[in-house]
């Protein structure tokens, strides 16, 4: 395996863990506020849902997944016929199963953050005039601020270091599917000890500094506000 | 309650502020139907617990478990079939806590409340200025001091330039001087903007000094409403132990003895104006009107003219009414020319000087009694 | 009772249990066999470590082969076991030909040919029906034939290439069997380990394996009849 | 001045309390050096942002930052070397916002507070009774009204029966007649378990009500400590014209006239018997000694001895002192025997009535104007 | 695979996960309190240590754990030597590899929900004579429940959907080591669909109740009680 394999799966999993934590921030933002404010039992049920893609290994996870995408399904078939090209083994075949496995560790650190936050200030945004969508961004965005970072680092963190589910319904096809945690897995399969090594060493460093600067970002941040819960 | 309302609607509408909401919670009712004019402040007194801050929340829109109407100066809020949200009510909230946003310095805290209100009429520095939170701009809002955040949550809702301010005992944790400072911003703004404000307080000081309507709340009902004197001269006999009552006068400058630090007065009549009045010097114009309020606490009678007393104000006048405020405590309403004096005093005065109705007295007072905006 | 643990890697389980049942009939006492399922890389990896099984069953040569050479099997333990063979497999269609991959030019699922040896005997195959350089930049690897057998099934994919085997014991598709001349022999050896506590009722274990009728099980499970091939050992 | 704290501190340990702490904030110092003895209530007076609470804090041992040496009751709280944490100091604190415990109910955290004090020497329905909050018990705490809140954390800071009690504003939320009751149950609580009491407060009527000692604090600085009447006769300038000042006597309870509502009061002093004085009417047994307070601006003056007056009180004396306070206002010292009364008053009155020292005057009040504890 | 093998492997399962999540609890809360508290820039270091097992995919961390605890190392000489068996293969192996696995799901959540409880109230604790102990199991606990549920049901979850880590260093032993995600796989490798479908179907309905019923706890407490933040 070249190395310029290793950096196409480099870019590819870049661009995937990217791409999964966007997309489950915005997706997870509304879905977490949501389910912040629901007050009826209907609200434990969706949490279990969101809860659920956790308890399925992820090849069986993959493996249902992939009966899904496959062009024989009706969504399947849908996408086919609208996009021209099957969901399995492509790249936003990986992107759906890499949002639907990582969904709860987005999901679930924002709706506490948001729950813990009470409505005090936000009410105090109302009377100023901001309306709810003000209110999120000027209010409830910089003051779970830290939330966001923790989600969004577990959510880019988890799509990184998983491959069942990518490997199932990817194929492992270079510069589509195949990224960096498949790669060193290769490795270690094919006994290249000293490859897999230094690319786990890479992975680990690479990750630790990233993880190590988001922090970083935030620290500076919470040591001048401290945020306080009171009664 | 909400039928009643439905067919007094009409009528509603003539004034300014109408509500009529029904509210429970667990061991608590709210129930008030009232409409009043809001061109003024107006203060709300109770005790603790009888349900100002929830009468403020409702009208704020803050509490959508409310039944009934809201309607502010022809505007339904709030209704059967309607419900503006707060954001759109176009009303100022200063909370009992400051809840100043965390995240943002003093002057972002003000910055977010003057960026959401479109025509800008008010000097900002001016209100910074007056709110004495100049030197605090750059400061971290959850660092400050108690009486800070309450400074800054004033700033705040005055710069946002509602049609409609809720003031929930805004100045609880200020000293006296940062407290008239603050009075006196109130009323300048009041003034400037022709700001209606709701005024919560426990201090029947800043409501005298501060309120032209009063309402009187009770376990979540209003049990009196009126002009500042007369609901303060008419707290029933549990509220007047608590509070003091006052007299009200409006009256002219006549002249500044700047070397005694006194201000002269007259009553509006100019039949009166042989009588003298002196109050503490006050920069104002001559001839300029004041409304001026003093405490019954401050007056007290006697049979003659007191000479040689460093009590500087006697006026003679006419005992109109003697009412038994409690066991021992008597309220004595004088009648001086068309003006009626409440005095408080005791009952062992009353019968040592044998005072009863139409007994010629003269009352006295200290200039500093005479309290003015 | 005695008992044997057997790491046995994925695509040989189901004959392995039958084999199981069958020794259980023939032989007194019952023997209860453990059996760890996992990848043979996996496998390969746990022995090294000091696994707790007294025999393996790897699907290649090369595995056993390491263990051998890392001195962690018992002399003259390792030997051929099974050889086995391929299959084109589809879910999507009802008639599968190898001449239909010659139009086709969609995706092709295979194991990958530098992990799986079902993967590298399916390359073998493709480079022989001069397919492989129309299909090399769009095959779907999979790390071992029965992620392979998983993608193909769901119809994710067209064909894909499996073990005869797998499609023997499939309820679903059509397939055909590639000819094994396409390909290099897919020998998958077995061999004690070492640490073994039982070593005498492992090696009548395998004696019975590589028995005739045992063989003719295999052969029946879709395996390559390796007294023909002349690989019996190595 | 941490030097010169240890030089000290064989004196300091004389003291109850003694406090010499520096602490910085980015625009803020706090820089205390101070003993005085822990007998009773002392008040904390100062304007907004002075550091009162920051005061507190330190005291409390919330702030570690804070360099310095605190001893309370010849134990060392902190020092160079030392560090006692704060649940171990047997401080309690009653913060300006309430901090109750949201998870658990009224009565929840008031059994936290009980159930980690040893003793228990308070009668905790009692407790609850004073502080009116027993219809409140089993409600949640995050629904109550802010005067709610704060009785709630009244009650909890006393039945946790502290060595010292820290109360930062305790009473702000409250109206005149909850912060009266407050005020009675303090100073019941502080008689029965001898338990002293820092006091923040910006209520110069609550201080004087309460206190004993008085801290002015400004700056982060104390300047001004010392006996109550003292301090608040001695305000300088600015302050005196934010607060009023009181003088402050002892008197003995000599008769009940029931049916006037009236108590009469004599002097200590057998030979000053001749003078009548007459409080309001008190639940006090006859010859209970009282300490009694009569603010400045309740008191006038007279040169003859006015009769027929509604105003009950009038004791003969001699001008001691007068003292400028403001380009107008005057304050007199009118020595009545041994006791000095300080009297408010204009300078236009005072060049009126022509008083100078050693002038003969009588000085006047009303029974209320005589406040007890 | 006879049915009494899935039962064990249930019972393996929920004694894993159900361990894995206690003592995740036990050694993640100090640790996420003590990093909600440490205010020097070290504590970004720490953060992004804790989230590096995400980072590397399963069977690849599977793989380091297993040399580490493979009797040719070091450590897993000392284990043996200490108590007589091999870390690796054992329960107790795999026990300690499903700790590392999931400690950043349950180390997050509870810093960031101590890091927003703020002190204000743990000082009014304190001036109660609550020493510190005192003020965490009786303030602190109840005040985060809701985080601790988050916490504790993404672990357990985590834990049971888990198989790569559990298969490298467990060996697949049925009754010590063979958990359920890893007897879904073989399964769906053995091509035992019906199996694995109705198996995967039992995971998920029988993870759903159990989250549902954790959240219903958790939502019967919230409903009376809602914290508010505040400056
Ligand atoms: N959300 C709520 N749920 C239940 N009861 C509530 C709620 N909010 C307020 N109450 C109760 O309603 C009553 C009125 O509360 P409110 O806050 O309006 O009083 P208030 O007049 O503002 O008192 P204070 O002067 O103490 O602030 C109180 O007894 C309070 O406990
Ligand atoms: N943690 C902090 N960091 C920086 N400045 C602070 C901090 N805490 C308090 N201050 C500042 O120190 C000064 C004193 O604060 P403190 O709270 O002691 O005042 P205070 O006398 O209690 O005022 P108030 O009557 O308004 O409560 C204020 O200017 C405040 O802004
Ligand atoms: O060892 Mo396998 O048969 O490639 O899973
Ligand atoms: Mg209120
Ligand atoms: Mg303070």
């Amino acid at each position: 395996m070249s190395s310029s394999d290793e950096w196409l799966a480099l870019y590819t999993t870049i661009k995937l863990a990217g791409l999964t934590t966007l997309i489950l921030l915005l997706l997870g933002t509304p879905l977490a506020w949501y389910m912040s404010k629901i007050q009826s039992r209907y609200k434990v049920f969706l949490e279990a849902i969101v809860a659920l893609p956790l308890v399925l290994p992820p090849t069986v996870l993959g493996f249902y997944l992939l009966v899904i995408f496959s062009p024989t399904s009706t969504p399947g078939k849908w996408w086919l016929d609208t996009t021209g090209y099957s969901l399995a083994f492509s790249f936003t075949g990986i992107l759906i199963g890499s949002v639907i496995y990582s969904l709860p560790f987005v999901v679930q650190p924002l709706q506490k953050a948001f729950e813990q936050l009470g409505d005090h200030v936000l009410e105090a945004g109302a009377m100023l005039s901001a309306n709810s969508m003000d209110r999120f961004f000027t209010l409830v965005l910089p003051m779970t601020k830290a939330s966001f970072i923790t989600a969004a680092s577990l959510g880019f963190a988890h799509t990184v270091g998983e491959f069942g589910v990518v490997l199932m319904i990817g194929g492992n096809i270079p510069g589509e599917t195949r990224v960096l945690s498949i790669a060193l897995f290769d490795h270690v399969e094919a006994l290249n000890y000293s490859t897999a090594h230094w690319l786990a060493a890479c992975l680990l460093i690479g990750s630790m500094v990233l993880l190590a600067l988001i922090y970083l970002l935030n620290f500076n941040h919470e040591r001048n506000i401290k945020y306080r819960m009171e009664p | 309650m909400s039928t009643l309302a439905v067919s007094e609607a009409p009528q509603a509408i003539q004034r300014d502020l109408s509500v009529d909401v029904n509210l429970s919670f667990d061991s608590f009712q709210l129930s008030c139907d009232i409409r009043f004019d809001l061109n003024g402040i107006t203060g709300i007194l109770g005790h603790s617990g009888s349900g100002k801050t929830s009468l403020l929340r409702v009208i704020a829109g803050l509490n959508r478990d409310a039944a009934g109407t809201v309607i502010l100066k022809q505007r339904t809020l709030q209704s059967d079939t309607q419900f503006i949200k707060p954001e759109h009510r176009k009303i100022g909230f200063v909370f009992q806590d400051a809840r100043l946003f965390p995240h943002l310095s003093v002057a972002g805290n003000l910055e977010y409340a003057r960026k959401r209100c479109k025509p800008n009429s008010l000097d900002a520095n001016e209100i910074i200025q007056m709110t004495q939170i100049g030197a605090l701009l750059k400061r971290d809002v959850v660092k400050l001091s108690a009486g800070e955040k309450q400074r800054v949550a004033i700033a705040r809702a005055l710069l946002a330039e509602p049609e409609l301010l809720l003031m929930d005992e805004p100045l609880s944790n200020l000293d006296n001087r940062a407290r008239r400072d603050m009075v006196h911003l109130l009323r300048l703004i009041h003034q400037r903007l022709n700001l209606p404000i709701l005024y919560v307080s426990h201090n029947i000081i800043e409501i005298q000094q501060l309120a032209d309507e009063v309402l009187v709340m009770e376990n979540g009902r209003i049990i009196q409403v009126g002009h500042v004197h007369q609901v303060l001269n008419n707290l029933n006999e549990r509220m007047s132990t608590e509070f003091s009552s006052p007299t009200s006068l409006t009256l002219k400058v006549k002249q500044h003895l700047v070397n005694f630090g006194l201000t002269q007065l007259d009553f509006m009549a100019p039949s009166h104006n042989q009588v003298k009045l002196f109050a503490p010097l006050m920069n104002q114009p001559l001839g300029q009107q004041l409304r001026c309020y003093i405490l019954a606490d401050d007056l007290s009678i006697s049979l003659n003219k007191p000479e040689a007393s460093s009590i500087i104000n006697c006026l003679p006048g006419r005992i109109s009414q003697l009412h038994r405020l409690s066991r021992n405590g008597m309220l004595i309403k004088v009648q001086v020319m068309e003006h009626t004096f409440a005095i408080n005093t005791s009952r062992y005065a009353v019968e040592l000087l044998r005072l009863s109705h139409g007994t010629e007295v003269f009352i006295q007072f200290q200039a500093d009694a005479i309290r003015c905006y | 009772e005695q008992s044997l643990k057997i790491g046995v890697s994925a695509n040989f389980t189901e004959p392995l249990k039958q084999l199981v049942d069958t020794y259980n009939e023939k032989f007194e006492p019952d023997i209860d066999v453990k059996l760890s399922v996992a990848a043979t890389g996996v496998l390969y990896q746990q022995v090294r470590h000091g696994a707790p099984f007294d025999m393996v069953f790897a699907a290649d040569i090369k595995r056993p082969q390491l263990i051998e050479e890392e001195g962690l099997a018992l002399e003259n333990s390792r030997f051929t076991y099974a050889t086995g063979q391929l299959a084109l497999w589809s879910t999507t269609r009802d008639q599968v030909a190898l001449d239909d991959l010659t139009p086709y030019q969609g995706r092709i699922a295979i194991a990958a040919p530098h992990l799986a040896p079902y993967g590298k005997a399916s390359k073998e195959a493709l480079l022989s029906l001069d397919l492989w350089r129309k299909f090399h930049d769009k095959v779907i690897t999979g790390n071992n034939i029965s992620q392979t057998y998983q993608q193909t099934r769901t119809g994710a994919v067209d064909f894909g290439i499996i073990s005869y085997s797998q499609f023997l014991l499939s309820d679903t598709g059509s397939g055909v069997l590639i000819d094994s001349q396409l390909h290099e022999p897919i020998e998958q050896q077995m061999l004690i380990l070492k640490s073994t506590l039982n070593e005498d009722l492992a090696r009548k274990f395998q004696q019975f394996i590589l028995s005739d009728s045992s063989q003719e099980l295999i052969i029946s499970m879709g395996y390559a009849d390796t007294r023909k091939t002349g690989h019996e050992q190595q």
